[in-house]
């Protein structure tokens, strides 16, 4: 590097040909390119159907087909009308069954089964693929061989309870009113404690080694680490886990249960839920004519009930939970 | 008592052996500093010392027992780490109180050691805040807290200041020098800074490649470093290098058509010297011609302080020199050089140093 | 004129009769007229018929549930109006009246056929332990017991799980013997007999001793577990109605008998329910309205009935044409249209218009009898409040 | 304070270890024979005839129950190749849909500082309180009106909408954790913002593309109700509804459906598969940053 | 020509207003340094002058042309970032060849560039490498070098070197220095070390809350600070400050009971220095009782060549004093402080600085 191409370089640079026109800064046009798809398809193919559905809570249909304006009248049915008010509850508090059973197992498991993963046991992924295959099942398959496995009359609960000494304990779990509902929840949280699991696997691996270093060193062993510095850490994701888990309660749990347990919900509605209430009311069951107006304004409830409760998660839980700088 | 020793401790990762069998002594209240470059081992050596990792082979021995198979919480140390892995979740108070109370201990006895930690820190305003709440220099600063609390034997600091930025590690850096001085516990601590490995330490410990290269004071090893790996390592900036040939013997040694340079040295059999090393700091500047060497001078930076020559004499790589923050020299500028004969440092073939008889005097 | 027309089913299973027997045959006759079958799978037929048609999307011809379900879709204008088609006259009145109008001034199905409730059992078994048809309820009692203490079948192959069993198969099954048929249903929508009088009451309480001899945990039984049940040989007596005839045919490795619903004492008449199950009408939206018509035509000929009846056992045509039945158990179970009065479904016509739906009550009530939810009195009394929370004649 | 154990103690805690270690394999194979057992039961049943299925359906295939009649109804009955063909292309197209234009949007969201952000972000994605089916009539109605109905082409409309609210979630989070650095330098290069989106954004999430895929990917391909009302014809069936030929009033082709089911995990754990080497890391910095 | 010149330049985030008009005047080929706590707005500032920010108000002028509203990319401008930013989907060719591939530049063109710029950097044998398998310093060398191809007027560095190890900073410093001596092009670079400041600037922007408190050779600021900020800011270990009593009108001044000092200072009408301020390296030690003060050293930190005392007189914080490697103190002595008065800075209650008069005469 001498001074010489030093030199050469600078005139080099200087003589460059002049420098096509200046391109000046855009407007938000690209903005708009980038939202617009997603918005234009979403709207179109969600949103404006789902309005206009929801829409038609606001009506009361005729016989030919025809609506007319009732204003809130579908809603003080819904709510006030014995007929509907007690399957709504009823299919409310089932929900809410739901939701709870799947907090106190389907998350716990998941909780476990992330922790022990996270631990990088030998095979950890094998384990993870394999508990996460039931997951990608559709609910007709579930369906089946779940009801064969609980079946009284093929026998697989039976003989294999009997393996463990157990036979005694077997019930026609499904078919009792007292059971039916919780064997269904378990049927689900078996389907989809893999969401629950790797969302928390994820968050575990992001809990820097160091820190639990500083905890062996602080004198705390596996368990207590666990307790004391990993769940804490975790508990944002652990909310979101929450509150997917109450949306999918609501709008994924009815694919599961119509098909297992029927549209009524069996038995005497003791499963029946928010989604199969919709469904057979908006779409009709056997004599009974959907009535999409009265669909519509349980649809709606739903949707205020999930609104309802993702607010208060947000507002009352998220801002609790902080997320920390790990 | 809490000597530690290290007696022929190995450490290997299934087939990947990173530490090949180190045997130290660690006196009761020394501050032992552990430098080498990355990957050398340092951290393996620190954790292993602190159970965070089992020991492959050899032993570890605190105050005289073995602690091989002891659990990190029970072998009195305490561990202060880079990321200062503070718990998120807990205030200051709940960090530093954290292994005390998991302990069991007293609630009274636990305010006590964690208002007293606070007070040495600086930290009382600050109980209640959450780490997130801190800047750098207060999370280190808690990190520590939580390490004194625990009154431990000996404190083991893993690059606890590297996060930090240049003026609070100068900070940092003193008060954890206090903070020895006050306590006087073993400390062990590991860096990658030069200044505070020479500031910090009682005793540097050079690692290289999972083996000790060196161990001694600060000056030791600024004066007498044992090869030329250590000559390297220690000083900032770094020794300048030069290859020379040995005459008469090796009792003199000239650099290519230069004038011999009279050497004071404990020749070694069958080792004659091929390098001489000299610190940025000893090296003279003079008129030109009136040196050993002419070289230019190409790039200058000014500190205000002081001044870096790097200065190009056809060598392979330019020689730093270190000069006077007034220093009228500009780039471009030629400069004789003057290689003081008590401040040579040379090596063999080996890289292993040759002793300097007349070095002692330097020594302050 | 070239036209396609596409068929809306529910029954899947009738796939392969349609594509190798019936269409052939029409097309045969029909040049230039092409036909498609295209069911939909039961569960979701009502939903997705409902859809294609408020969409404009649905087949040509359309297969319909008997009474309201049809009604309504002929009132909101997706059914037409066939009352001048020529094949109508084929059909007795009751059959029309399942796609009529209430006041029959209108029809907008041809009847295709009806289905008859009763009992199927394993004649091997039987014959096994010895035991005959029962004619009376305390004969069938009496061999419920013979099976029961025998061990070796479950003697009523039925369960609760699917729920719809226990209504279609038990309770409006054994009813009619109760209620006097069609006199007892007319009293119901008029409004002069109530749910809670004793012969509607009674079946519940019939069905309530069946509980002892349904399979063990038949709480979890469901619909397919009993027909594998049954044509397994694990099961001596099937509650049920002639549609099983086909697929048990392929199924059981075992003779099979059928008896009507018994009655209370030797000598009373016996009522069975023929129940109207089938009919197809035209889409009014569809473009080939005259091909449409002609295919609505054949359906109501003799040929069809006769093809209909025996390539689908246990279906039975409601045309007033001489057919033949070639099944042998197919021809015992029509056979009782000439011993026994018939009726149909108490629930279907009108009674399940309004909110709460009575079919659907008698799912879940007929199911709590069994499962010992309810008491027989306390099924009725339900039944009776769902009615007439809406059903004005029986309001008062 | 410092109390050392004695050793004693301490190889107590080496025995813990050891035990520890047993225990979670314990745990973790007991639960995953709970989460296949009943797979590999559908499965084996699927390679038995009726009998066989339920008169032993703990029992391997032998003898008199072995049979692939279910398979042999599947391969014949029906067009499954086209079916599979048809799932595939739907749940394929979807996903890239739905990755794309989440992408594009999460991006926008994320990146840029516009006057409705706050308010488009909660917008889309409302859609994930109400099922979508609700709107199946004025979906349909729609597709009419674009004469789409038996296309594929309204499935992966419709799906594409259905998934795309999560897809946004999930995105978005993650978009705000981009280096905003490595976005800047490109345009100092000169790239436009699409570019920018293209060759630097999309290239560092695909992990989180692949979480976003398998996320979206379950609900579509096991879907039954869309292919029903939208593309029920012969050619545009999917193998769920393909499978539902064999599921009729009153009697059910067990053989067959098991057989058809079996064949149709297939595909998507294929999926899984593809996407799963992504899928951690994806999920770390992803869905977890909520 | 590519002078870069700022005017009134502003800029707010909404409500909040981070640059408060700033005016810059930066001459083709020179070499600028941002220097100012965190925070102050270096960082948007640079991205203003590289368009990646709007400006609020004022104007950013290139080459004489305003160019507020042009793209980045046609400003003839290279960044450099602190994280590298590389494309990690990219080798090291094809990161250094982005721009001007998508630039549509001729395939021989690009090759020349990238190989030119590589071997400048030292680059060319890991050209087919992904970032994820670079060391840091090569990374950010390839950082440089996709700067380097694009052949800009102007480059912009935003503290390029925070995320190396102190080593490599060192010779990645120098690197962009001789960079700069071969390219002759505009340079502003962030940083927050000193040294780099020191050692890089032509000039010297010091900032702080989004105002310039001094422009200036590095030397100017280091010896004649027009504040207090900015004497404390420059220079390290940071120039110690001692609070005084000003006497005869601010002529002479006096700490608590000392002798007066004579001051050599342009007063100003109104303003009498109340602290002086005296950097380590000015500090002189004598025997006890001949200094301004005694105090006790109470650390001492022997960097080999260098050695910095911690003494402490009284005052609120400990004087920090820069002497010989070989000093032969120790933690305990006494010493006498001297300061000499030609290399006082003498501050206001404001902490406006007085203009020494005999100051010149150091300047190097
Ligand atoms: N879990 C492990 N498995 C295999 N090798 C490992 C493992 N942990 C560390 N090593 C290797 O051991 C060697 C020493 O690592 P160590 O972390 O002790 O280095 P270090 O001196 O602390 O380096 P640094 O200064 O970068 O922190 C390295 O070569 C590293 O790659
Ligand atoms: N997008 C933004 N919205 C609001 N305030 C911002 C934004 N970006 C930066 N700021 C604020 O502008 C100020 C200047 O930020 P800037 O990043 O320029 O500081 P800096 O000098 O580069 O600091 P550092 O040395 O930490 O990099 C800060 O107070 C910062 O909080
Ligand atoms: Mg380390
Ligand atoms: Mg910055």
């Amino acid at each position: 590097m001498s001074e010489a191409t030093t030199e050469q370089e600078k005139t080099a640079r200087e003589a460059k040909p002049p420098k096509r026109r200046k391109r000046r800064v855009g407007g938000g046009w690209h903005i708009f390119v980038f939202i617009a798809p997603a918005v234009l398809i979403y709207t179109i193919f969600s949103i404006y159907p789902l309005v206009e559905s929801l829409r038609l809570s606001l009506f009361d249909g005729l016989d030919d087909g025809s609506a007319v304006w009732n204003g809130l009248g579908n809603y003080v049915t819904l709510l006030f009308n014995p007929t509907w008010a007690t399957q709504f509850w009823n299919a409310l508090w089932n929900n809410l069954i739901l939701f709870f059973i799947h907090m106190v197992v389907q998350n716990p498991i998941g909780l476990l089964l992330a922790a022990l993963l996270s631990l990088a046991p030998r095979f950890g992924s094998t384990y993870r693929t394999l508990i996460f295959i039931p997951t990608l099942l559709s609910v007709v398959v579930v369906g089946f061989i779940w009801e064969l496995i609980l079946s009284p009359l093929w026998g697989v609960s039976e003989t294999l309870l009997g393996a463990v000494g157990l036979a005694w304990l077997y019930q026609p779990w499904l078919g009792l009113e007292s059971t039916a509902l919780t064997t269904v929840s378990l049927i689900s949280v078996w389907q989809y404690v893999g969401i629950p699991m790797m969302l928390i696997y994820a968050a575990l691996l992001s809990i820097p080694d160091e820190l639990i270093d500083a905890a062996r060193v602080d004198g705390l062993n596996g368990w207590w680490i666990f307790w004391k510095v990993k769940l804490p850490l975790i508990l944002p994701t652990l909310g979101i886990v929450a509150i997917l888990t109450y949306i999918g309660n609501f709008t994924a749990s009815f694919d599961l249960i119509y098909s297992i347990q029927g549209a009524l919900g069996a038995p005497n509605y003791s499963t029946d839920v928010m989604g199969t209430l919709l469904f057979r009311t908006f779409f009709g069951q056997q004599l009974q004519i959907g009535d999409i107006h009265m669909g519509a304004t349980i649809a709606s409830m739903m949707f205020f009930i999930i609104l309802i409760g993702v607010t208060i998660y947000l507002v009352l839980v998220q801002r609790r939970l902080q997320r920390y700088e790990m | 008592m809490s000597d530690l020793v290290l007696k022929d401790v190995r450490k290997a990762y299934g087939e990947a052996r990173v530490i090949h069998g180190i045997d130290l002594d660690i006196r009761d209240g020394e501050f032992v500093v552990f430098v080498g470059p990355s990957g050398c081992g340092k951290s393996t050596l620190l954790r292993m010392i602190a159970g965070l990792e089992t020991v492959t082979g050899g032993d570890v021995i605190i105050g005289g027992e073995k602690v091989n198979d002891i659990v990190p919480a029970d072998r009195g140390i305490a561990m202060v780490f880079q990321s200062y892995a503070l718990y998120p979740h807990k205030d200051v108070y709940g960090n530093m109180a954290f292994a005390l109370r998991h302990a069991g201990e007293d609630k009274a006895v636990i305010d006590e050691r964690v208002k007293k930690a606070a007070e040495i820190l600086g930290l009382e305003a600050l109980l209640k805040r959450k780490p997130k709440e801190l800047s750098g220099g207060q999370r280190q600063r808690v990190a520590i807290g939580r390490a004194i609390v625990r009154d431990p034997e000996i404190f083991l600091f893993d690059e606890p200041l590297s996060n930090l930025d240049a003026a609070l590690r100068v900070q940092m850096r003193v008060e954890i020098l206090r903070l020895h001085q006050r306590l006087k516990t073993t400390m062990i601590y590991v860096t990658h800074d030069q200044v505070e490995a020479m500031t910090l330490a009682d005793r540097i410990v050079v690692l290289r490649d999972g083996r000790v290269e060196q161990v001694g004071t600060p000056l030791e090893l600024y004066h007498h470093p044992c090869n030329r790996f250590v000559a390297g390592f220690i000083g900032s900036p770094k020794m300048n290098f030069l290859a020379i040939d040995p005459i008469d013997d090796g009792r003199r040694v000239r650099y290519r058509q230069s004038a011999p340079i009279d050497l004071h040295v404990k020749t070694r059999s069958g080792a004659v010297p091929t390098e001489i090393g000299i610190r940025p700091e000893h090296v003279r500047l003079v008129e030109p011609g009136k040196g050993a060497f002419d070289g230019t001078v190409f790039v200058v930076e000014r500190l205000g302080g002081e001044t870096f020559l790097h200065v190009d004499f056809g060598h392979e790589e330019p020689f730093v020199v270190k000069a006077d923050g007034g220093v009228q020299l500009r780039s471009g500028d030629v400069v004789g050089l003057v290689f003081p004969a008590e401040t040579l440092h040379l090596f063999d073939a080996e890289g292993v140093a040759f002793e300097q008889t007349e070095r002692h005097a330097l020594l302050g | 004129q070239d036209a396609t027309l596409t068929i809306e089913s529910w029954r899947a299973e009738d796939q392969a009769i349609w594509d190798d027997v019936l269409i052939p045959a029409f097309e045969a006759s029909h040049p230039g007229i092409q036909v498609d079958f295209a069911p939909t799978a039961p569960t979701e037929y009502n939903a997705a018929l409902n859809a294609r048609l408020d969409g404009g999307t649905a087949g040509d011809l359309i297969v319909c549930r008997p009474f309201d379900g049809s009604l309504a879709l002929y009132q909101r204008g997706h059914l037409a109006d066939i009352s001048d088609l020529d094949g109508l006259d084929n059909f007795p009145d009751f059959a029309k009246a399942a796609w009529q109008t209430d006041d029959a001034s209108a029809s907008f199905c041809v009847p295709m056929a009806s289905v008859i409730h009763g009992f199927i059992y394993n004649a091997d078994a039987f014959a096994e332990l010895g035991i005959e048809e029962p004619g009376t309820v305390e004969e069938f009692f009496a061999v419920l017991d013979t099976i029961q203490q025998d061990g070796t079948y479950t003697p009523l192959a039925i369960g609760s799980a699917d729920q719809w069993e226990a209504a279609t198969m038990a309770y409006t099954n054994i009813g009619p013997t109760y209620w006097n048929g069609e006199e007892g249903r007319q009293a119901l929508i008029d409004g002069s007999a109530k749910f809670t009088d004793p012969q509607y009451v009674r079946p519940f309480e019939v069905m309530e001793r069946w509980a002892d001899y349904m399979g063990r945990a038949f709480q979890a039984q469901g619909y397919t577990d009993s027909q594998n049940l049954f044509t397994l040989g694990r099961a001596a007596i099937y509650p049920t109605g002639s549609w099983e005839i086909g697929g048990f045919n392929d199924q059981a490795f075992f003779e099979m008998g059928a008896f009507p619903p018994p009655v209370e004492a030797e000598g009373d008449t016996c009522y069975i329910s023929d129940h109207t199950d089938i009919g197809i009408g035209m889409n009014t939206a569809t473009d080939n309205p005259e091909a449409a018509r002609a295919f609505l035509e054949w359906i109501a000929s003799a040929e069809f009935a006769q093809l209909y009846t025996n390539a689908l056992p246990g279906f039975f045509s409601l045309s007033n044409a001489q057919f033949e039945v070639e099944d042998p158990l197919a021809q015992e179970m029509i056979s009782w249209r000439e011993e026994c009065e018939s009726t149909i479904r108490v629930a279907h016509q009108i009674l399940s218009r309004g909110e709460p739906n009575t079919w659907n009550n008698m799912w879940t009530v007929s199911a709590n009898v069994f499962n010992d939810a309810a008491t027989p009195a306390e099924a009725a009394a339900a039944l009776q409040q769902g009615l007439e929370a809406w059903y004005e004649p029986q309001q008062n | 304070m410092t109390n050392i154990a004695s050793t004693g103690r301490a190889r107590a805690g080496r025995a813990r270890g050891l035990s520890t270690k047993a225990a979670v394999h314990t745990v973790l194979l007991g639960y995953t024979i709970i989460a296949i057992f009943p797979v590999i039961l559908v499965i084996l049943n699927s390679f038995k005839n009726r009998r066989g299925i339920f008169s032993d359906p703990l029992g391997l295939p032998r003898g008199e129950t072995f049979s692939m009649e279910g398979y042999a109804t599947v391969l014949t009955q029906g067009d499954f190749a086209t079916y599979f063909a048809n799932s595939i292309i739907v749940t394929v197209s979807a996903l890239f849909l739905i990755l794309l234009l989440g992408a594009m949007a999460a991006h926008a969201l994320a990146e840029y500082r516009f006057r409705l952000n706050t308010l488009l972000g909660i917008y889309l994605i409302l859609g994930i309180m109400v099922p979508i089916r609700l709107g199946t009539v004025a979906i349909l109605e729609l597709m009419v009106d674009l004469n789409l109905v038996n296309t594929l082409l309204a499935l992966i409309l419709v799906y594409t909408a259905q998934g795309l609210p999560v897809a946004v979630f999930i995105l978005t989070e993650f978009m705000r954790t981009l280096s905003r650095d490595i976005k800047d330098c490109a345009r100092v290069d000169g790239l436009s913002e699409y570019r920018i989106f293209f060759e630097v954004v999309v290239p560092l999430i695909r992990p989180v593309l692949a979480t976003v895929a398998v996320f979206s990917m379950i609900p579509i391909w096991n879907d039954l109700w869309f292919p029903l009302i939208l593309a029920s014809g012969d050619a545009t069936k999917t193998v769920t509804l393909g499978v539902q030929q064999f599921i009729g009033q009153y009697t059910v082709n067990w053989s067959a459906v098991l057989a058809s089911l079996s064949i149709a995990i297939l595909p998507v754990l294929g999926l899984y598969a593809l996407f799963s080497r992504q899928l951690i890391a994806g999920i770390t910095s992803g869905a977890v940053k909520g």
